[in-house]
């Protein structure tokens, strides 16, 4: 299957779904899954193979390249299958909304987009397909108008400022190398000075930091995440945040050699520490924020910022078994958090749009299997053995603690216990507790919305029980880029200073579960009593208000308040009060009419003169 | 086949010594009472009571929860070496155990969220407050006990401290070792800390719904709760003891320290609980990281 | 322990084999800490220093979920009732009720009041009587040996009248109570389904 | 000053008609007065510094056939002798549907009391905001703290209406 012929087919689907939607709506749906399906097929069947198509463009002789390694093709699948899950997620969320052609158009324009730049070679396809990724998830953003609007409008002006950095970087790297093929800039770049590696470092860090929401540069996100429609905030945080996480791995793995980036610059103040820094504070400050979130999405939003911290410490640590930890934690991040978006999305679909997290409760007794997904989604964001998530932050744990940076792993450690936490707080507020009476009649999530659940908390589960199959592929990755490869199997690693079999962790808590599910039946039959039969202090139970959601952790989140003003925002609003204010101030000099431009050229030629006279400076 | 052996032998001595400390800890705090206090076997009793009585049930989540709780108790048991032996030794060490220790927590919570009584909810909240506030030091204590084994697996921390003797003796380690006894009441959910199930004030937490069977899941899982809480410090901090006689004794002593602690002190609240945790035990265990980390590097 | 109230056989391994089930509510009755009347007045000496009920296995717990002994303390008045039922319903079976004090045997001092219960037994079935107006924490004592006897027996079976004789339970109560606000426990095809089996087993 | 409240007396009687005070020398003042000047005087003693209306309570004149409400005050400002001292404000009404007028605009603190008496006693007290029941569950056709309610017969017709359960052994 060639490169071409699969970026052909994407982009002609995605017309196609559009212009097929004007004729008949189910068509398009069907349509839309077919060429995901497609677009999933292309890539597996690409497994293992590494090979570079240059199609000439006519576009200043620049060679379009598009090139395909085991690296990208792990990016492109999992794009690929997020994508397939939300859009057959979206069939029945979007139906009842307007503009629906417009949104499918606009979902499978932003997951072809993204496989474009993972599957680019060189830097103008890697450009061209990030713009389009931006400017679609812009317009999928401000999808809801109203307050939405003002959410695109961050999230945009935040990305061409970060594509801007990115523009600057490539033009830099082309009159340094003569080429913007990957390879070429790669071959070349050895004989460049260190200050102007540093100085191409954090011109793309600025681009992909934006995009990978890391700390000072999140601040878009958690309105993007709110306001779009819940199928495209589960692409938009599983998926499209990690294109940053992409572009960091390919320009400090694929272009500058690992090796050199690491001992790049001061031994104290590198591009590497503060990655470093900023991937722990990235970790630590929006999981304490996300305590307070009683917005499910805006939560779930927080926690992705969170979460990409723990890929940047991976990746910005530069050994091999960091960098399969970070990539593992994106595989493993895009499943189940796109995983509890699409939970979220079925219940908002459900309760007509309700999120709050304070006037919901008890839909276990109503929706079990999406609480069941809920509640997978949620143990692999912890990283509770058995779930994928406890495997790629195993790997990251113990390569900070094995290097001999025991902070850092303090403070991812510390990140995952306030995941537990938030993490709680969603699954308790939605699904436990109380059953308001409003609720009573509220049906199950429909079969279309389901599918996708089911699917994705299956894939949670194995590849927490065998994590040796993604490992496989970020080792022929490693491969590629050459490092040494990971010593694994199919149940885990096996490192010299600690090995982790997912084997006997399995048997162990499946075999204990069994035998105390036994221990459990022994003993009279339990009686079956319902929310209402609850011990009251003898009282009858108070329909609708027997439930402690409100303020949740209260005492803690008192302590901590005071502490966590969100500094980059009031830095972001007091940045645009500043430009405006001196946008105002320029705006006064053009008054309209001829007389006062007449009268600044007479003060300009005075100055002048006067300057002249008194310094005789020509 | 020894394998088996060995789970069978340490999962069911895990719950009996834990069974016998409850046992213990409810004579000791009767006889500082100044009265008789139940017989040691009193748990026993109590559990063979709970299981002849029909136990009212809120769900099919209600009954998960609880097994899924105390089937990761007794998986970490296995990861602990108890004296000589240590049946599931091969695979991750420290982390796993730090990990698998949070399954019993969000299985008691699973299922007392499905209870629908708002004292549940608010014993789990606490519960979880209390854990977040006494991790906090636990894992700097943890990480500085691995930076200064160099190593993660816990039965080499016991051999090393075999030879090289208690490293509450070891001169970096003093400090950890300090801070890893102000939090141990709290690991453990013992008073001063014991507001999560505070039977006066949120009608015993999380339990407020339990009956019969699941109480004595409760009971069993805070015993197991106890033993894993009290074999972890004496494996990291009191040598783990080359065989099972040494191994419980020092099993023993540790609980009597804080065994007498729980029967005097009043409760604390849960914002003092975790302004206190956050405070002391936070400070000395941030400076043992620091001395580990600067002698070691 | 006195002779005629039965001994204390809780070290008898034997019995611990043939009948686990009535020797494990014989030692380990965990009473519901609810204060009904005045009675409740008698009931923390009776569960610290210095008469320890702790040393029988009696201890106080919070909610009637965990509870198998229900001690009804003192007068019971009208209001009262409404959660002493409540509370005896939500306890799981075996269970067993002892009334505390002469006023839930026939009104006590309150025999013509028109605001207290005079006969606790009319409205939930009650095992064991303490007489005495506030009796001490001995006569507790007594109590508890008295429910051993009783358990070993086989004739503690309040809970099971209340579920053979529910409707007649369930009507005295409306009687008194008016309208109740939470359905009948056990329903009727239910009941009686349950009773024939226990009469067959 | 050994009669504390002579001063007070004085006082009240020059300003209402039909009244009559006597002071007992431990410190309490009994005033009588006509049920209208009720309000009017209990405002005024407001005023002078009587701030704390303790409690209302009713007595039951059977013999003649009358229901006497008793309104205790005692001071907390105001100068010390005044302190000690405790006015016992006593007023009539009639048995038949009792009406009276609720002070609980001048003593918000009011409000239970009344409540109390309109249900023990069936006084209906005109402008009160809440008069629901207080303690009782049931319905009584005649109030049970009056004289004339009979509590055996009462016990008799209902508690003992209702049957035991009989049980196998025999036991009524």
């Amino acid at each position: 299957m060639k490169l071409e012929i699969l970026l052909a087919v994407f982009f002609g689907g995605s017309l196609l779904t559009y212009l097929l939607g004007k004729i008949s709506k189910r068509a398009r749906d069907i349509l839309a899954v077919l060429v995901l399906l497609f677009a999933t097929a292309g890539i597996t069947s690409l497994y293992g193979k590494s090979s570079t198509a240059t199609l000439y463009t006519g576009f200043l002789d620049f060679p379009m390249v598009l090139s395909i390694h085991p690296f990208a093709w792990i990016f492109a699948l999992t794009i690929a299958v997020v994508g397939l899950c939300a859009v057959i997620f979206s069939w029945l969320y979007i139906r009842k909304k307007g503009r629906t052609d417009f949104f499918y158009f606009m979902m499978l324009l932003v997951i072809f987009s993204m496989i474009g730049i993972v599957l680019s070679g060189d830097f103008l396809s890697f450009y061209i397909f990030w713009e389009m990724m931006s400017w679609s998830t812009f317009l999928l953003i401000s999808y809801n108008r109203g307050k939405a609007i003002a959410a695109g409008m961050k999230y945009i002006v935040m990305s061409v400022a970060g594509s801007l950095a990115m523009l600057v970087g490539m033009i830099s790297l082309y009159t340094q190398t003569g080429t913007l093929v990957f390879e070429g800039i790669s071959g070349s770049l050895n004989s460049a000075s260190s200050g102007y590696l540093q100085f191409i470092l954090i011109l793309f860090f600025v681009a992909f930091g934006i995009k990978n929401a890391i700390w000072p540069l999140h601040v878009w996100l958690p309105p993007a995440h709110s306001e779009a429609p819940s199928p495209f905030s589960a692409v938009l945080s599983g998926v499209l945040i990690k294109i940053g996480t992409f572009g960091f791995i390919l320009l400090i793995y694929g272009i500058i050699q690992v090796q050199v980036f690491v001992n790049l610059g001061h031994a104290l103040f590198n591009v590497r520490n503060l990655l470093l820094l900023l991937g722990a504070v990235t970790i630590l400050i929006p999981t304490f924020i996300a305590l307070f979130q009683d917005d499910a999405k805006r939560l779930l939003a927080w926690s992705t910022v969170a979460q990409a911290g723990y890929i940047i410490l991976g990746i910005a640590y530069g050994t091999s078994e960091s960098l399969s930890g970070g990539t593992l934690h994106f595989f493993n991040h895009a499943l189940f958090k796109s995983l509890l978006f699409m939970v979220v999305g079925a219940v908002e679909f459900r309760t007509n749009g309700v999120r709050d997290l304070n006037s919901l409760g008890g839909l276990i007794k109503k929706m079990p299997v999406t609480f069941v997904a809920g509640l997978i989604g949620v143990c692999g964001l912890i990283g509770v053995p058995l779930t994928n998530g406890f495997v790629s932050k195993w790997l990251i744990y113990h390569t900070l603690i094995v290097n001999h940076s025991p902070f850092l792993a303090f403070v991812a450690l510390l990140g995952t216990w306030g995941t537990i936490l938030y993490s709680y707080k969603l699954i308790h507020h939605i699904f436990l507790g109380q059953l308001p009476r409003k609720y009573e009649k509220l049906q199950a999530a429909p079969v279309s919305m389901k599918v996708p659940m089911i699917f994705l908390s299956l894939t949670v589960f194995v590849f927490g029980v065998l994590p040796g199959l993604p490992l496989h592929v970020i080792n022929l990755s490693e491969l590629g880029f050459g490092m040494e490869p990971l010593a694994i199997n199919m149940w885990g690693v096996v490192t010299g200073s600690g090995s982790i079999q997912m084997l006997n962790i399995a048997t162990a808590l499946i075999l204990g579960g069994i035998v105390l599910w036994l221990f459990f039946r022994m003993g009279p039959k339990n009686t079956r009593a319902d929310q209402m039969d609850n011990y009251a202090a003898g009282a009858p139970v108070p329909a609708d208000r027997y439930q402690y959601s409100v303020k949740f952790y209260d005492p803690l989140t008192r302590m901590i308040a005071p502490y966590l003003k969100d500094i980059a925002d009031n830095f972001y609003s007091a940045l645009a009060r500043g430009i405006r204010n001196a946008g105002n101030g320029i705006r006064r000099i053009y008054t309209g009419d001829v007389g006062n431009y007449a009268l600044y050229i007479i003060l300009f030629l005075a100055i002048l003169i006067f300057i002249q006279l008194y310094w005789k400076v020509w | 086949m020894v394998l088996v052996l060995q789970i069978l032998f340490v999962s069911i001595l895990a719950c009996l010594v834990g069974l016998f400390l409850i046992g213990l800890s409810r004579k000791v705090t009767a006889r500082i009472h100044w009265r008789y206090g139940p017989p040691l076997s009193q748990p026993f009793i109590d559990i063979v009571k709970w299981f002849s009585q029909t136990a009212v049930s809120h769900g099919k989540l209600f009954d998960a929860g609880m097994i899924f709780s105390l089937t990761g108790s007794v998986v970490v048991v296995l990861f602990l070496p108890f004296g000589g032996i240590c049946p599931l030794s091969g695979s991750g060490g420290l982390l796993v155990i730090l990990y698998l220790m949070l399954i019993a927590p969000l299985g008691i919570a699973l299922s007392a969220g499905e209870s629908a009584n708002p004292h549940a909810s608010i014993g789990v909240s606490r519960k979880m407050q209390l854990a977040f506030g006494y991790e906090l030091s636990l894992l700097m204590i943890l990480l500085s006990l691995m930076t200064y084994y160099r190593t993660v697996s816990i039965v080499d921390i016991v051999e090393t401290q075999i030879q090289a003797g208690w490293s509450l003796v070891q001169l970096p380690l003093v400090v950890s070792g300090l801070a890893y006894l102000l939090i141990m009441p709290a690991i453990m959910g013992i008073r001063p800390f014991e507001m999560i199930q505070a039977p006066q004030e949120i009608s015993s937490g999380p339990m407020a719904e339990y009956g019969g069977k699941f109480l004595a899941f409760a009971t069993l899982q805070h015993a197991f709760n106890i033993y894993i809480g009290l074999s972890l410090f004496v494996n990291l901090f009191m040598g783990g003891g080359s065989n099972a006689g040494y191994f419980l004794i020092k099993l023993l002593l540790a609980f009597m320290v804080f065994q007498v602690v729980h029967a005097v002190w009043p409760r604390f609240r849960i914002e003092q609980a975790v302004r206190y945790l956050w405070r002391w035990p936070a400070l000395l265990a941030f400076i043992g990281l620091i001395i580990v980390w600067v002698t070691t590097s | 322990m006195t002779k005629k109230s039965g001994k204390m056989d809780r070290n008898n391994i034997g019995k611990w084999f043939k009948s686990p089930g009535n020797m494990g509510q014989k030692y380990s009755l965990h009473a519901l800490y609810f204060c009904t009347g005045c009675g409740i007045i008698e009931i923390p000496p009776t569960i610290t220093t210095r008469w320890d009920a702790e040393r029988f296995g009696v201890i106080p717990v919070a909610t009637p979920r965990q509870a198998n002994l229900f001690l009804i303390t003192g007068y019971v008045s009208v209001k009262t009732l409404r959660y002493i039922i409540r509370s005896y319903e939500q306890m799981p079976e075996p269970k067993y009720t002892v009334g505390f004090g002469s006023c839930p045997i026939n009104g006590g001092m309150y025999w013509d009041s028109y605001n207290t219960i005079k006969h606790l037994d009319k409205y939930i079935p009650v095992d064991g009587w303490i007489a005495g107006c506030m009796p001490r924490p001995e006569a507790v004592f007594v109590a508890v040996t008295h429910l051993w006897t009783l358990i070993d027996k086989g004739m503690a079976t309040g809970y099971l009248k209340y579920r053979e004789h529910y409707a007649k339970y369930r009507r005295n109560q409306e009687k008194i109570l008016g309208e109740l606000e939470w359905p009948p426990l056990f329903s009727k095809e239910e009941e009686n389904e349950k009773s024939r089996e226990k009469v067959a087993g | 000053m050994k009669n504390p409240g002579k001063k007070l007396q004085d006082e009240l009687r020059s300003m209402f008609e039909s009244i009559s005070t006597e002071g007992d020398g431990e410190n309490r003042m009994t005033v009588k007065c006509r049920k209208e000047a009720v309000i009017t005087m209990l405002s005024f003693l407001k005023k002078t510094g009587f701030d704390h209306l303790a409690l209302i309570s009713c007595v039951d004149r059977l013999n003649d056939n009358v229901l006497e409400l008793v309104y205790i005050l005692s001071s907390y400002g105001g100068d010390v002798a005044m302190q000690k001292l405790n006015i016992l404000l006593k007023t009539t009404i009639p048995r038949e549907n009792p009406q009276f007028y609720t002070a609980t605009e001048i003593f918000g603190n009011a409000s239970p009391y009344e409540r109390e008496l309109h249900e023990l006693y069936g006084i209906l007290f005109r402008g009160h905001p809440r008069l629901t029941p207080l303690f009782l569950e049931r319905e009584y056709d005649i109030p049970p703290f009056r004289k004339d309610f009979d509590t055996r017969k009462y016990v008799k017709d209902v508690f003992d209406q209702i049957p035991f359960v009989d049980d196998k052994k025999g036991r009524t």
